[in-house]
């Protein structure tokens, strides 16, 4: 079942956030996580023996696999990187305040 | 909580959300059996309705056109973003001198090879993001991807170790202006069919011959405006961690 | 032949994967994470998306590791 | 498919986009002023939408991609009297927020937090109106991604860094959930409109796929509305935020949170889950709850003002959360009017907070003690907040707890209005006990009990550097002004009603999908209609005199006799309360942890109840 490698990618992410002590192994892992995300979709709208969706020296006719998933996909990439330099701003900025980016020493706030 | 603590509370809700997923898949279609509709109905529109050859770039900016818009303003909002947080603040400025950083050379360690391989690339990636670009609804790619590959011919040129040089063909104004431009670019194109009288984002331009570049009506111009948004979003947001390195060293 | 392609990918895709997850030092983990990036690259294509695996190299190989370098850079010097 | 629809979304995202191309050009003032303007545009589409769908449902098109043979082949935004009203409150309070922070930036604020807080109000708006299942996907993350980036936006200090970090990360996560149940609901049908998935799945009862589906999308829109244990990042990223952004984040921002939960479950798993009602109404009972005590209990052991509110606000939102699980149309009616006063009240309460820290520089319960008392306006502002917090007739939030109380009792549940009782009792009892330490220095000296507390006082004293010897009207009028609608939603004649059949329409997936996909006319089906009564108002009543005894506990506990006290100390609540506030740690991987516990149990119990 290749559906699994999405799940396997989900859960491997949440442990990896869940486990982590340095905000851009952090970033990275949620980077792990999204990947689940592409992996689903793409999965879903695949045709056994379906070619890409692109006609351009192709017919139209031709079994082609589904667009639609990719063009989420591409929404959910550009969505994972623009996340991933938010993030990785803050970190930059938390290690100049508390010079660590670990978030046992940075947190301030609790209760 | 010690981090011993937090793993023991994760792994067994982890297996429940593992067992969730994997209970969840036993219900999907088998692997390479997609029931449709809706990819094959916008598979079978695409060149005689749309004269476009790129399905997937047809799904982004013409049929879902919506959704990609909202995309170019996260990627907007993320760059501003970005460049808010990453502003250098006042006290900075006066502690790290930051006039001197003009003469500082980043990449000055470049060995003399590398940058001129460096400065040799600059011309061909140019091109290469603009050829993905303008062929965006005939041939995989489009304004994201051409975008991202322009944006790195700047970088090339730092790289190269000419750091001035990359604050002179990349300067800040000029940036901000490219990413707005881009983002608001993409939606006057939106307003521009609502006065033509058409829906929001209706396709209103010349739709021209299947896989001619000039052809498929707004989605290479949706396109160009991408690619002019990303290339300058990316810069800016290059810019910034560039200059936040810079005045630690200043 | 598809099929088996296809399969050693997504396999390699699971072990990047883990590999990224289970990395603590973070410069060792962007490389593995470009890694990562590259055999997601090579899944998009044998699963006939050429357009997400474009971007997706676009964003494994310039985007990201750039930003990753330079944050990494920068808390470096601050050491 | 009227021409208006689209421009509430898109006008503040060209503005924004127009300021950022000509950065060079603007000044700080003309950015204002373009701000404001267009926020007040943009509030005047949304009435003007709000008017326009009546009582109909709007469907437009984009792109003219109209449906084929019920195959949804673009986007659409199907606006009904929900949609058009939660835009209209975001809108509203966008306006609040730009006048009051006309006057509370110093110049270092620059442009790109206007043009992030137009993003903002474009990207909310946007979700309020979508019809389109991953539409309400990419709005949702250009919310989110604006909001982080104003969470974190007083750079110069740690909070802010470490509040938008757990909100960063809390919410993607959210966000990533909801994707993966839009891939699964798109392997069974191939479609991504709500109504056309709605159709397609209507038919059949519930699977693995189904369920697993409604749990990801479900609780990632519940992440970002901060239900138990979903709500951790929620006080961090509150406590934390500029004061403009707080006012939208606790008004309307996390109310969209449940707002796309309840829109996602009646057009397209009501169909499925219809035979299951019952069981599923329990279990988000069950939630609703947990986050209404929780929510109440910790907002009353708050010091920082600011987190005091965002405490309240978890708390209101298990309130919603208990009104959308009686799965009634008088209740979500009454929900609707809940959710419209509470961001006004909230917002009026942010501004409160707000003009604290522009003249006194600190939001300590501890460190502003008796410093307030030349500002009776203000504190007067905090009282009428806690009038409203306490759910006391005629202020409109009396008028939702109404509501949905009664349809509560009707559905068996007796124990309702004691809910909202405590509820109200708690948080209108914080603020008045933090309103008579901060105006009249009321109350014994305290420990401030977290080292943060200290330190952020320091921190938000950058937020303004201006001269503080008189509240800007600027600040002050917005506040009134929401108060006033809070007081007025309440004494509006027939509100009820037309919230309770607007409920209707919002519950009627099969009109819904026909309005959509058949285009046709929308009908709003008969419904017996709650008779408008105030007995229920006495309620209120008690739970202010609930919250006066509390607050007046708080401070005068010393002079309760010994013998008293002992007896409190052996119910050892004191060591229960360390215990809840120890959970919240500021730790974000913490957070993820418990989501990844609440995603098992919430999907385990789906499981269970709903085959």
């Amino acid at each position: 079942m290749p559906f699994v490698l999405a799940g396997w990618l989900f859960v491997v992410g949440l442990y990896g956030i869940v486990s982590s002590r340095n905000f851009i192994h952090m970033v990275m892992c949620m980077g792990v996580l999204q990947s689940s995300t592409y992996v689903l979709l793409l999965e879903v709208g695949y045709k056994a023996g379906g070619t890409a969706p692109i006609f351009f020296d192709t017919q139209p006719s031709a079994k082609a696999v589904d667009p639609v998933v990719q063009a989420l996909t591409l929404t959910d990439v550009v969505v994972g990187v623009t996340v991933a330099a938010l993030l990785m701003a803050l970190a930059v900025q938390t290690h100049k305040r508390t010079g660590s980016v670990d978030p046992t020493d940075t947190r301030i706030m609790a209760g | 909580m010690s981090t011993r603590t937090r793993l023991l509370l994760f792994v067994l809700p982890a297996l429940g959300v593992a067992a969730l997923l994997v209970w969840s898949f036993t219900g999907l279609p088998s692997f390479g059996h997609y029931p449709g509709p809706y990819g094959n109905v916008v598979n079978a529109q695409v060149v005689p309705v749309r004269h476009a050859t790129n399905a997937v770039a047809s799904v982004n900016f013409d049929f879902r056109g919506v959704d990609t818009i909202g995309e170019e303003f996260i990627l907007f909002a993320a760059v501003m973003g970005t460049s808010a947080l990453l502003r250098v603040q006042r006290r900075e400025r006066q502690e790290g001198s930051s006039d001197d950083r003009d003469e500082s050379h980043p990449a000055a360690e470049t060995a003399g090879a590398v940058q001129v391989i460096c400065m040799a690339l600059v011309a061909p990636i140019v091109l290469l993001g603009i050829y993905i670009v303008v062929h965006g609804h005939l041939t995989p790619g489009g304004g994201f991807q051409g975008g991202v590959i322009l944006a790195t011919a700047p970088l090339m040129v730092y790289l190269g170790g000419r750091y001035i040089v990359f604050r002179q063909v990349s300067p800040k104004g000029l940036l901000d202006f490219g990413e707005g431009a881009g983002a608001g670019g993409f939606v006057a194109i939106g307003f521009i069919a609502m006065l033509a009288g058409a829906a929001f984002l209706e396709n209103v331009f010349p739709l021209g011959k299947a896989s001619e570049v000039f052809s498929a009506g707004t989605i290479p111009v949706i396109n160009l405006s991408v690619g002019l948004e990303v290339a300058g979003g990316l810069l800016l947001v290059m810019w910034e961690f560039l200059e936040q390195a810079l005045v630690v060293r200043g | 032949m598809t099929g088996v392609l296809q399969g050693l990918t997504m396999v390699s895709v699971a072990v990047f994967a883990t590999a990224v997850v289970l990395n603590r030092d973070p410069l060792p983990q962007a490389m593995v994470f470009a890694f990562f990036g590259m055999s997601l690259v090579l899944l998009f294509l044998v699963l006939q998306a050429p357009d997400v695996s474009l971007s997706a190299i676009v964003v494994g190989a310039m985007a990201y590791p750039l930003m990753t370098v330079l944050t990494l850079a920068k808390i470096r010097q601050r050491r | 498919m009227h021409w208006l629809v689209p421009l509430p979304v898109f006008v503040p995202l060209t503005v924004a986009a127009t300021m950022a191309a000509g950065s060079f050009v603007f000044g700080r003032r003309v950015a204002d002023v373009l701000a404001l303007l267009t926020a007040v545009a943009t509030a005047a589409l949304c009435i003007a939408i709000l008017i326009h769908v009546g009582s109909g449902r709007d469907v437009y098109w984009f792109g003219g991609w109209k449906p084929v043979k019920g195959v949804a082949l673009g986007i659409s935004f199907t606006v009904d009297t929900f949609g058009a009203g939660t835009a209209t409150l975001v809108a509203v309070l966008m306006v609040a927020a730009f006048s009051f922070s006309w006057h509370f930036f110093d110049e270092t604020v620059e442009h790109r937090f206007t043009i992030l807080m137009l993003v903002f109000l474009g990207a909310m708006v946007g979700f309020s109106l979508s019809g389109d299942l991953f539409n309400m996907f990419v709005f949702f993350e250009v919310m989110g991604v604006a909001a982080y980036a104003l969470t974190g936006y007083k750079v110069e200090t740690r909070a802010p860094l470490q509040g938008a970090l757990n909100f960063a990360i809390s919410n993607s996560v959210g966000g990533y959930m909801v994707l993966l149940g839009i891939g699964l609901v798109y392997a069974r049908t191939g479609a991504l409109n709500l109504a056309q998935i709605g159709r397609a799945i209507g038919g059949h009862g519930p699977d693995g796929l189904i369920i697993v589906a409604f749990t990801l999308i479900f609780i990632g829109f519940l992440v970002k509305a901060a239900v138990v244990p979903f709500h951790f990042w929620l006080a961090d990223a509150h406590a934390v935020a500029p004061t403009p952004v707080c006012i939208l984040f606790s008004g309307v921002m996390v109310e969209l949170g449940l707002y796309g939960a309840a829109r996602v479950y009646w057009t397209v798993f009501a169909g499925p889950f219809g035979a299951h009602g019952d069981a599923l109404s329990h279990v988000l009972l069950g939630l609703g709850v947990l986050t209404a005590v929780l929510g109440a209990v910790m907002c009353f052991l708050q010091q920082h003002i600011k987190r005091l509110l965002a405490y309240s606000t978890v708390s209101h939102l298990g309130l919603f959360l208990v009104g959308f699980a009686l799965l009634d149309h008088s209740a979500l009616g009454g929900v609707a009017i809940y959710v419209m006063t509470h961001g006004a009240m909230k917002g009026a309460l942010f501004i409160g907070a707000g003009i604290l820290l522009h003249r006194l520089g600190s939001v300590d319960e501890e460190a502003l003690r008796g410093r307030a008392r030349h500002m009776p306006w203000t504190g007067l502002l905090f009282v009428f907040g806690a009038l409203a917090l306490a759910e006391v007739p005629p202020f409109g939030t009396g008028l939702g707890a109404d509501l949905i109380e009664d349809a509560g009792s009707k559905a068996g549940y007796h124990w309702m209005p004691w809910l909202f009782g405590l509820v109200a009792a708690l948080t209108a009892g914080a603020v008045l006990r933090a309103t008579a330490r901060v105006f009249l220095g009321l109350g014994p000296r305290e420990v401030s009990r977290f080292s943060a507390d200290g330190e952020s006082q320091e921190e938000d004293e950058s937020e303004t550097q201006e001269d503080r010897g008189r509240t800007p009207k600027s600040m002050f009028i917005p506040a009134a002004v929401l108060l006033a609608a809070c007081l007025g939603l309440g004494l509006v004649p027939g509100l009820a009603g037309r919230a309770e059949h607007a409920a209707v329409r919002f519950q009627d997936q099969h009109g819904y999908a026909a309005t959509v996909l058949d285009r046709a006319k929308a009908t709003t089906p008969p419904a017996e209609v709650s008779p408008a009564k105030w007995g229920g108002r006495l309620y209120g009543l008690g739970a202010l005199g609930g919250a006066l005894a509390l607050a007046a506990y708080a401070l005068f506990r010393n002079q309760i006799p010994e013998q008293v006290r002992r007896a409190g100390r052996a119910l050892s609540l004191g060591s229960a309360f360390v215990g809840l506030r120890r959970i919240h740690s500021g730790d974000v991987s913490d957070y993820i942890a418990w989501l990844t516990l609440g995603i098992a149990s919430v999907g385990g119990l789906f499981s269970l109840v709903l085959r």
